[in-house]
């Protein structure tokens, strides 16, 4: 019978200046993004980077709260694949991520609507 | 402007099998640049959890895409039994494990098609979607829909398969593995095909693991993980191992994904063979409350489910990472230097799903 | 051959070429669709496609493209024409190549991107046959000792015998001109192609449908190249020739649907090296002999 | 390199067999009896709650309890079954065949019968006399009764129509919907 | 026939008006003048040589005066050779023509004494040649005239020498007449090396450290060809005491005497040189930094045209013998390398100096295979060739002094924008290639001689060839006729002048009515060219089929009108093209992946990954290398 | 001119839809189903199509594209719009992203209900766009027919 690996995921959160280094850390360890994705919750973002080891299906997630203000960090320097996810992070969510690799510049989905995930305008 | 041409490639294309686009900048033929655009397909469906509650949202999540529609459902509902904390019934587990063999077989037998078809093979393309209709009469039914199956429910699965099903079942893939046996050989030794996919769009090791590709794609460059070995649904008690190619080329994505839709006939086999009896849902009581990742082997790779959620009938935040979404730096990446002509085929070699790319 | 009957031919050629060339399609479809164990269209679809096209709106992106067209249509059947007047078969096909000139003007005028890129595939294809056509006629000079077609089709002997070498690089070479996979680079009957409709992309309607005309007039012209393989002074040898004819165009169908589309540098290299294997080597040993 | 002409075996094989093409429309396709076709309600048991519009994920149902109405946008309906799953009464069911293209998109509006209605609204009153008298207990008693004895009588001639599975089952109310 | 020496010393004259009339409208008007007469000279020569029956005539049997004026001729274009190399450094290049002019003038005033012989010999080949230089010749100056207008007001940092320009053009057409009219070894030698430094000048007129360097190459790789005359001379002198072209041939016809051989070798080998042949390539694409009037005069009328005209006169020396075969087998083989070349090209003159190359191949190898109908063709072949590069040359320069480039992809819809250059242009590069025009069914004979010949390698090279040609001529005309995607491109004024108009309307009109007096041409001159190379005349072509192809060119010419016609009644809707529909509302652009306008660019192929002069320059080199070594030794061997 | 029913060319785009329908249509043209038997050619050139079928819903960035194809097809054409989500935005509708139906920026003239549409359902649906197809075009003609219009002039 094969073996079963399931490690249970771990959720770790940190601060915003802490990001690159903490994913830097993981690249070193021979980590991989698996996914990156915001959230808008209780009129804060909470950012989630998911890394995964192929070898042992570790999946790790590093949680940044963040305000509504707040600059993040662009980590397509350190992590290419993640230009896509921090291009839809800045369009649907309006997360104000600087220096992105290829930057669409809000125009990934080209929709007509402004951050319609991130906060509601006016109300 | 010199020797290059600037063309764009897409939204609507024949080759392409659904809306992407690129701009294209070729010499020749040979690619120099090649930027994608997606967004065609965007409709935000992750923005209906504002206006559903968490169990009609599983009928949206199916429709992300009508290929793995299963598995989305299954995704969904196995985030939310995470956070419910509740068991499924055994039989259930294996039940959702033969379906989602089925959306693999019918997935990569769509995509070899496909594939015939970019390289310009029209006879075997039809020779793979004529196997691939019996998958769709199979789902049909045993869940009275052809793509879209909608037959989860939190704590088990709403459908059960008969014993007289079973035995149509396992009889039609017994026809199926030998009619896919025959073309298998032309995928795999025929000097025209070979021309088009040996050593065509080479994506290394290194490349694959850096650019956070997943899935067959991933498993083509040598990298054999597979998310099934984690053993949800049934997988834990069904014995597989990933299969991998260490070329990374078309030919090997092309070798991946023939040889995964056998090794789903096996494991249909063996799931049949050890299913237990028994109930096929368990019923839970109240809203969800507390936020989950899920992970699953979908046809095209890894997809990654997470559910945030406080109690309420609606969800706070319902997310969804496809694997063709995680494959795109990949495909930019395999797409330079490459041929116009392999475009549409390099495009079709990662199995790109744009409707839930882009959701 | 008296004057009348090289009329009699060539109007023969005029009136029948598309009926033939449109037939032999529908069975070609009909054909293809039972080797994908489909229905597949009538047998006499081909024409109801044209007539379609025929009726419908007439739309261009650049005028120019009728007039190019037409030229190419009208080339073609006076390519076909001499050749059934028995004129010199390479003059019909020095002819044959500024049709295909024009056809691939028709294609650029446009200026669109897949026909355009479509069109510069022609021209590779063209580059690609052009040598398999010359040295055919060459072949069929040097077995016969002339370049008459109505000489070459009355002498005493079948020259498939002598040249089978250049008979298998025309046949090569047809895949090509009848833009049959492996190697329908520049467009393409199958349904997905790379280069959407390639050379074709941008004609639509009644430019189409001449288009399509055209094609079968080149058919039947190709097939008549064909024939004169076996075809001579005696009776049978044109019951030679249609089998040989149906024989080469099974062929053609089986090989369509039973390979890949290559790419134009593959389809360039096999071309030439199989032209210079196969008619070269032919070329050698009639010479020698 | 690989070999040439790999598949002419198979075409060859092809060409000498029956086409798999289904001769459809000529011949009418039998439908799996799970085959999720269309939405058919046997209105009289509708108690108007209004369960399965809330579930509809499309939005393709209205209920006017009142009026004793039951719309359905076939051209909005994607067939997932939720609100057969969800009505507290049953009376919806899934049965194969297809709602047929039309060139226009049209609602379909189910009525209750009018004996229907009124016998509804007699136990209405029936109801409130009840409320307002306790004591008429029994007669609201035998009142449930019947209409348990009429759902049994509605579902079996559903599953009737159920196993007759013709395609153009929704027909008659598609162009019921045309005419208006 | 006092225009014999007329034709030579006038265009010299002119020269020397040209070096000192240096104010520009009366130097226009002289040169007008100067060309005026040339062409009428050419043309008075061909009515007197046909009023005189059409033959051979012999003219000026002993001449030793001039003989020794000849010789001090060579010996001042060796000084002044030298004094350039000097100045500009390139020390070797001097002592490639000290040494054959020393060797020949040690020959010529201590050697044996040599036979009587006519030094000027007109016959139908020489007519020929006459009236190409003569009248294309002359029409190049007066669009040079034009020409050099705008090209100075182009360029602005090139000094302006006019006057050095036009002098060399007047010098080159009087060295061009010498040549073609003479019979002596010893006065071609003269003429050969004029062209050569006449070209070399001309190459480099801009001054530049490019125009610089390739002059030198064109100079070095000429002379060394001079080196192979002068030696071919020199034996065949010692050994036969013989010094005319006319007694080379027969030696080697009528007694295949060895040493004549050798010389016909040596001279063949010198041919390739002139005629830009592989290995010696490179010059011609050097010289290309010139003016275009330069270009079009080494390219169509003079210079290369000079190496073939001295091995048609040789080919019957040269038909089924080693040195024939190997010159055949160089020449074939340039036509398929350079065409193959040409396709990797941008630059519009590059394709056209490369076709020009590919085409002397083919001529090269008729001359080789050195039968009847192989010079039948390869006539033809030389006569359209030459106005139809020289209607190229000329229309590609105007079109560079009005669009400002001469990039074949900016000339992207030129029949839009400067419709009448583009014009002359199609019909230039239609009849490079296309049915109905000559250069087709010239390179038709060709093929068929060789196979005639069984001359197998030349006939696949050919068959090759063929498809490699039409291959990037014919994309040079799509891309002339696609609409423009460059709005900003399509506002241009065509400042094409007068004279430029004029030479090149004559061109395209010749051009035109050549196609259907072909077969006039083919009983009169082709024939009588023929019949004096080798005493028959069997055509390749009948007559009658001639004919019969005149009505099917007329037919072919018709038909497009026709086409044209029709397709004007029909009405069109005009819709936008196929742009996987994003297109932007006009057919110029598309939306890109961030949503903004892209432009369209649609280029044509070019292969430089396999067809880059860069990639197959150097090995078809050592390939031609080989071949010429090859046939040199087997001459020396034979003779030894 | 003649039937013209016998020769429709299809014309695909896929808009936001969930692949279902999509591939459904291609399903429609492969073997089990070959819609080919009714004529039917898959073009992927709008300039040579007769009948446009569109799946899945419009949205903010192909809708210009959707109209685009439409305005470069030739008449007479049909549009059939496969799928709910092509018939009214289907699940979608509320997503801030989704348009409607096909119907919001082109004329549509046979829905094709069904989520997925099934092949049946699309062949029904190609069946009346055709009869629709044959009906234009004889209006067309009788236009041409009566010269107000020449050739080509919009109709
Ligand atoms: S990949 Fe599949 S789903 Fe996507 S377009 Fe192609 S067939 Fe449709
Ligand atoms: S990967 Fe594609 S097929 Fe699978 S679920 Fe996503 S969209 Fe559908
Ligand atoms: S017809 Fe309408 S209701 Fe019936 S199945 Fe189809 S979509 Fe659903
Ligand atoms: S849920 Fe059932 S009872 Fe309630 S309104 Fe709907 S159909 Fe009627
Ligand atoms: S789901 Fe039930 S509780 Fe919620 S709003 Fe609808 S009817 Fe009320
Ligand atoms: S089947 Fe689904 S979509 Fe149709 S009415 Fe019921 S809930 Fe709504
Ligand atoms: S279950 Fe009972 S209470 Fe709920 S809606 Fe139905 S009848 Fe009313
Ligand atoms: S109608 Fe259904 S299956 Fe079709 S595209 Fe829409 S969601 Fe997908």
């Amino acid at each position: 019978m094969a073996e079963i690996i399931n490690p249970a995921d771990v959720l770790i959160d940190i601060d915003v200046t802490e990001l690159l280094p903490k994913v830097m850390e993981f690249k070193t360890n021979g980590y991989r993004i698996s996914q990156a994705c915001a959230a808008y919750i209780n009129e804060k973002y909470e950012l989630s980077y998911s890394f995964t080891d192929l070898n042992t299906y570790e999946f790790i997630t590093l949680r940044v709260v963040i305000d509504v203000d707040t600059e993040v960090p662009s980590i397509s320097e350190i992590i290419p694949a993640a230009v896509f996810y921090e291009n839809e992070m800045k369009e649907l969510f309006g997360v104000k991520i600087k220096m992105i690799n290829l930057d669409y510049d809000n125009k990934l989905y080209r929709i007509n609507a402004k951050a319609p995930l991130g906060p509601k305008e006016g109300n | 402007m010199g020797k290059r041409s600037v063309i764009p490639y897409g939204p609507q294309h024949p080759v392409l099998p659904e809306p992407v686009h690129l701009d294209l900048v070729i010499e020749d033929e040979k690619v120099v640049e090649a930027i994608p655009n997606i967004g065609f397909v965007h409709r935000g469906l992750e923005s209906l959890t504002e206006k559903k509650d968490w169990e009609t949202m599983q009928y949206v999540i199916e429709r992300t895409c009508g290929i793995c529609s299963f598995m989305h459902g299954m995704g969904y509902i196995t985030t939310l039994e995470k956070i419910f904390d509740c068991e499924v019934p055994d039989r259930a587990k294996y039940l959702r494990t033969v379906w989602c063999e089925f959306s693999r077989i019918h997935s990569h037998l769509l995509w070899l098609g496909l594939l015939a078809d970019a390289f310009g093979f029209e006879s075997l393309f039809y020779q793979c979607w004529q196997i691939r209709e019996k998958i769709l009469d199979m789902v049909e039914m045993t869940t009275g829909g052809r793509l879209i199956s909608s037959v989860n429910k939190v704590g088990g699965v709403l459908k059960d398969i008969t014993p007289e099903m079973e035995k149509v079942i396992l009889s039609t893939i017994d026809t199926m593995e030998k009619q896919l046996l025959e073309i298998k050989d032309t995928f795999f030794e025929d000097y025209s095909v070979q021309a088009r996919t040996k050593g065509v769009g080479v994506l290394s090791k290194e490349d694959a693991y850096e650019l956070g590709c997943c899935g067959p794609f991933m498993r083509a460059s040598g990298i054999a993980t597979d998310m099934r070995k984690m053993g949800y649904c049934a997988y834990g008690d069904i014995d597989f191992e990933p299969i991998v190619s260490n070329d990374g080329d078309h030919f090997a994505r092309c070798y991946v994904r023939m040889m995964e839709v056998f090794q789903s006939f096996d494991i249909i086999r063996q799931a049949f063979s050890k299913m237990p009896g028994g109930e096929i849902v368990l019923p839970v009581k109240g809203n969800p409350n507390g936020e989950a990742f899920v992970r699953l082997e979908q046809p095209r790779g890894e997809a990654v489910y997470y559910i945030k959620t406080s109690g309420k009938k609606n969800l706070d935040r319902f997310r969804l990472r496809t694997p063709t979404f995680a494959n795109l730096p990949g495909l930019a990446h395999i797409l330079k230097g490459c041929e116009l002509s392999d475009v549409g085929l390099a495009i079709l070699t990662i199995d790109p799903c744009i409707s839930c790319t882009e959701r | 051959m008296t004057i009348t009957s090289r009329v009699i031919c060539v109007i023969l050629y005029i009136i029948l070429g598309p009926l033939i060339g449109g037939l032999l399609e529908g069975i070609d479809r009909k054909i293809a669709a039972r080797m994908q164990r489909r229905v597949g269209p009538p047998i006499l679809q081909p024409f109801y496609d044209v007539r379609k096209l025929f009726s419908k709106q007439v739309i261009a992106v650049n005028r120019a493209q009728t007039f190019l067209l037409m030229t190419y249509f009208l080339l073609m059947v006076v390519t076909g024409a001499m050749f059934f007047a028995g004129q010199d078969i390479l003059l019909c096909f020095f002819i044959l190549s500024t049709a295909a000139t024009f056809l691939y003007f028709a294609a650029v005028v446009t200026s669109s991107p897949y026909s355009s890129i479509g069109a510069s595939r022609e021209l590779i294809q063209m580059m690609a046959y052009e040598p398999a056509v010359i040295l055919t006629c060459v072949g069929f000079y040097l077995a016969s000792g002339t370049f008459y077609v109505d000489k070459i089709a009355m002498s005493d002997s079948i020259y498939l015998f002598k040249m089978p070498g250049f008979f298998l690089a025309f046949v090569f070479i047809m895949t090509i001109k009848m833009r049959k996979s492996p190697f329908d680079t520049a467009t393409s009957h199958h349904m997905h192609q790379e280069l959407v409709k390639g050379l074709t992309t941008e004609m639509g309607a009644g430019n189409l449908a001449m288009f399509q005309v055209t094609e079968w007039y080149e058919n039947v012209f190709l097939l008549g190249v064909v024939a004169l393989f076996v075809l001579n002074s005696q009776w049978w040898s044109i019951i030679a020739a249609i089998v040989l004819v149906v024989i080469v165009y099974f062929a053609e169908i089986l090989i369509d649907n039973t390979n890949a589309r290559l790419k134009w540098q593959q389809m360039l290299k096999i071309t030439w090296i199989f032209t210079l294997c196969t008619a070269g080597v032919n070329l050698l040993v009639l010479m020698l002999i | 390199m690989g070999k040439i002409l790999k598949f002419a075996p198979t075409i060859i094989k092809n060409l000498f067999s029956k086409p798999v093409t289904v001769n459809y429309p000529a011949e009418p396709y039998n439908y799996p009896e799970r085959s999720r076709g269309h939405i058919e309600i046997d209105i009289d048991n509708c108690i108007g709650c209004g369960m399965c519009t809330r579930a509809c994920p499309p939005g393709a149902l209205k209920v006017n309890k009142n009026a004793g109405t039951w719309t359905i946008d076939r051209f909005d309906c994607i067939a997932c079954g939720f609100c057969v799953e969800k009505c507290p009464k049953k009376c919806l069911f899934m049965v194969p065949g297809y709602q047929e293209p039309m060139p226009g998109k049209s609602e379909v509006e189910y009525k209750k019968s009018e004996e229907q209605m009124a016998k509804e609204a007699e136990q209405k009153r029936l109801q409130a006399e009840r409320a307002a008298a306790a004591k008429k207990a029994a007669a609201a008693k035998a009142a449930a009764a019947k209409a348990a004895a009429e759902k049994a009588a509605a579902e079996k001639a559903a599953s009737e129509a159920d196993s007759k599975g013709q395609p153009s089952a929704a027909k008659p109310e598609a162009e019921k919907a045309e005419e208006k | 026939m006092f225009i014999v020496p007329f034709l030579i010393c006038f265009p010299l004259v002119m020269a020397f008006l040209m070096f000192v009339i240096r104010e520009k409208k009366l130097q226009a008007a002289i040169a007008y003048i100067g060309a005026a007469v040339i062409m009428a000279g050419a043309i008075v020569l061909f009515m007197q040589w046909l009023t005189n029956g059409s033959t051979r005539i012999s003219l000026y049997g002993s001449e030793g005066m001039v003989d020794h004026l000849i010789l001090a001729g060579e010996l001042a274009l060796m000084v002044l050779v030298t004094v350039l190399c000097f100045k500009y450094r390139k020390y070797w290049i001097c002592l490639l023509s000290i040494i054959p002019t020393l060797a020949v003038a040690y020959y010529e005033l201590t050697g044996p004494e040599l036979k009587a012989m006519a030094r000027v010999r007109i016959d139908t080949l020489t007519v020929l040649m006459v009236l190409i230089i003569g009248i294309i010749g002359s029409l190049i100056v007066i669009y040079a005239i034009g020409y050099m207008d705008g090209y100075h007001k182009h360029y602005k940092d090139v000094e302006d020498r006019r006057y050095y320009f036009f002098m060399l053009l007047f010098a080159f057409l009087g060295a061009m007449f010498g040549f073609v009219m003479t019979d002596s070894l010893l006065w071609l030698i003269l003429f050969w090396e004029t062209t050569s430094v006449c070209s070399f000048m001309l190459i480099g007129y801009t001054r530049t450290d490019e125009a610089i360097n390739n002059a030198f190459r064109a100079l070095w790789m000429n002379l060394l060809g001079g080196c192979g005359l002068s030696a071919g001379v020199v034996v065949f002198g010692y050994m036969t005491q013989l010094g005319s072209i006319s007694g080379l041939v027969y030696q080697v016809v009528q007694n295949s005497d060895v040493y004549a051989l050798l010389a016909v070798t040596l001279i063949a080998f010198a041919a390739l040189t002139k005629s830009a042949q592989l290995p010696f390539s490179t010059w011609l694409m050097g010289a290309m930094v010139a003016p275009t009037p330069s270009s079009a005069l080494l390219h169509s009328a003079t210079m290369v045209k000079a190496g073939i005209y001295i091995l048609y006169r040789l080919s019957p020396a040269m038909g089924g013998r080693a040195t024939g075969t190997m010159i055949a087998l160089v020449g074939g083989f340039t036509f398929l390398m350079a065409s193959i070349m040409a396709i990797a090209q941008t630059d519009a003159k590059k394709v056209l100096a490369f076709s020009t190359i590919s085409n002397l191949g083919l001529m090269v190898a008729c001359a080789g295979i050195g039968k009847k109908e192989t010079l039948w063709a390869g006539i033809f072949l030389m006569i359209f060739h030459a106005i139809s590069k020289s209607l190229l040359f000329q229309d590609v320069g105007a079109t560079e002094n009005t669009t400002h480039s001469r990039d074949i992809e900016s000339m992207h819809g030129l029949i839009y924008r400067v419709p009448k250059l583009a014009i002359f242009m199609f019909i230039g590069i239609a009849a490079m290639f296309l049915a109905p025009f000559g250069m087709l069914v010239s390179k038709w004979s060709a093929l068929r001689a060789a196979v005639d010949e069984r001359d197998i390698v030349v006939a696949l090279l050919i068959a090759f060839g063929s498809a490699t040609t039409a291959f990037y001529w014919t994309k040079w005309l799509g891309k002339i006729i696609s609409p423009t995607h460059n709005v900003i491109h399509s506002e241009i004024k065509d400042i094409t002048k007068p004279g430029e108009n004029l030479s090149l309307t004559v061109h395209a009109v010749l051009m035109i009515a050549l196609c259907i007096v072909f077969p006039f041409l083919s009983d009169t001159l082709v024939k009588g060219i023929v019949l004096d190379t080798y005493g028959s005349y069997a055509p390749v072509i009948p007559t009658m089929v001639l004919y019969s192809l005149v009505g099917i060119v007329v037919v072919v010419f018709l038909i497009p009108l026709i086409a044209w016609r029709i397709g004007k009644e029909r009405k069109h809707n005009v819709k936008l093209a196929y742009m996987n529909g994003i297109n932007t509302g006009t057919n110029t652009g598309f939306i890109d992946s961030f949503g903004n306008e892209k432009q369209l660019w649609m280029s044509n192929y070019y292969f430089e990954n396999v067809c880059g002069e860069e990639k197959i320059m150097v090995p078809s080199q050592m390939v031609a290398i080989v071949a010429v070594i090859v046939m040199i030794c087997m001459a020396i061997g034979g003779a030894l | 001119m003649g039937k013209v029913k016998r020769s429709p060319w299809l014309l695909h785009y896929d808009g936001s839809s969930c692949n279902g329908c999509d591939i459904e249509v291609l399903a429609c043209l492969t073997p089990v189903y070959d819609a080919e038997r009714f004529g039917v050619m898959n073009t992927g050139d709008p300039m040579q199509a007769d009948i446009l079928l569109i799946t899945g819903s419009i949205n903010s960035q192909n809708a210009e594209v959707v109209k685009q194809l439409y305005d470069q097809m030739p008449r007479p054409k049909v549009v059939v719009a496969v799928g709910v989500c092509a018939c009214t935005g289907g699940v979608f509708k509320e997503c801030y992203n989704v348009y409607g139906g096909a119907d919001t920026v082109i004329p549509v003239d046979i829905y094709v209900p069904g989520c997925a549409a099934r092949p049946q359902s699309i062949i029904d649906g190609i069946v009346k766009a055709v009869a629709l197809f044959q009906e234009r075009s004889d209006e067309h003609d009788a236009l041409r027919k009566s010269g107000k219009n020449g050739r080509g002039e919009e109709l």
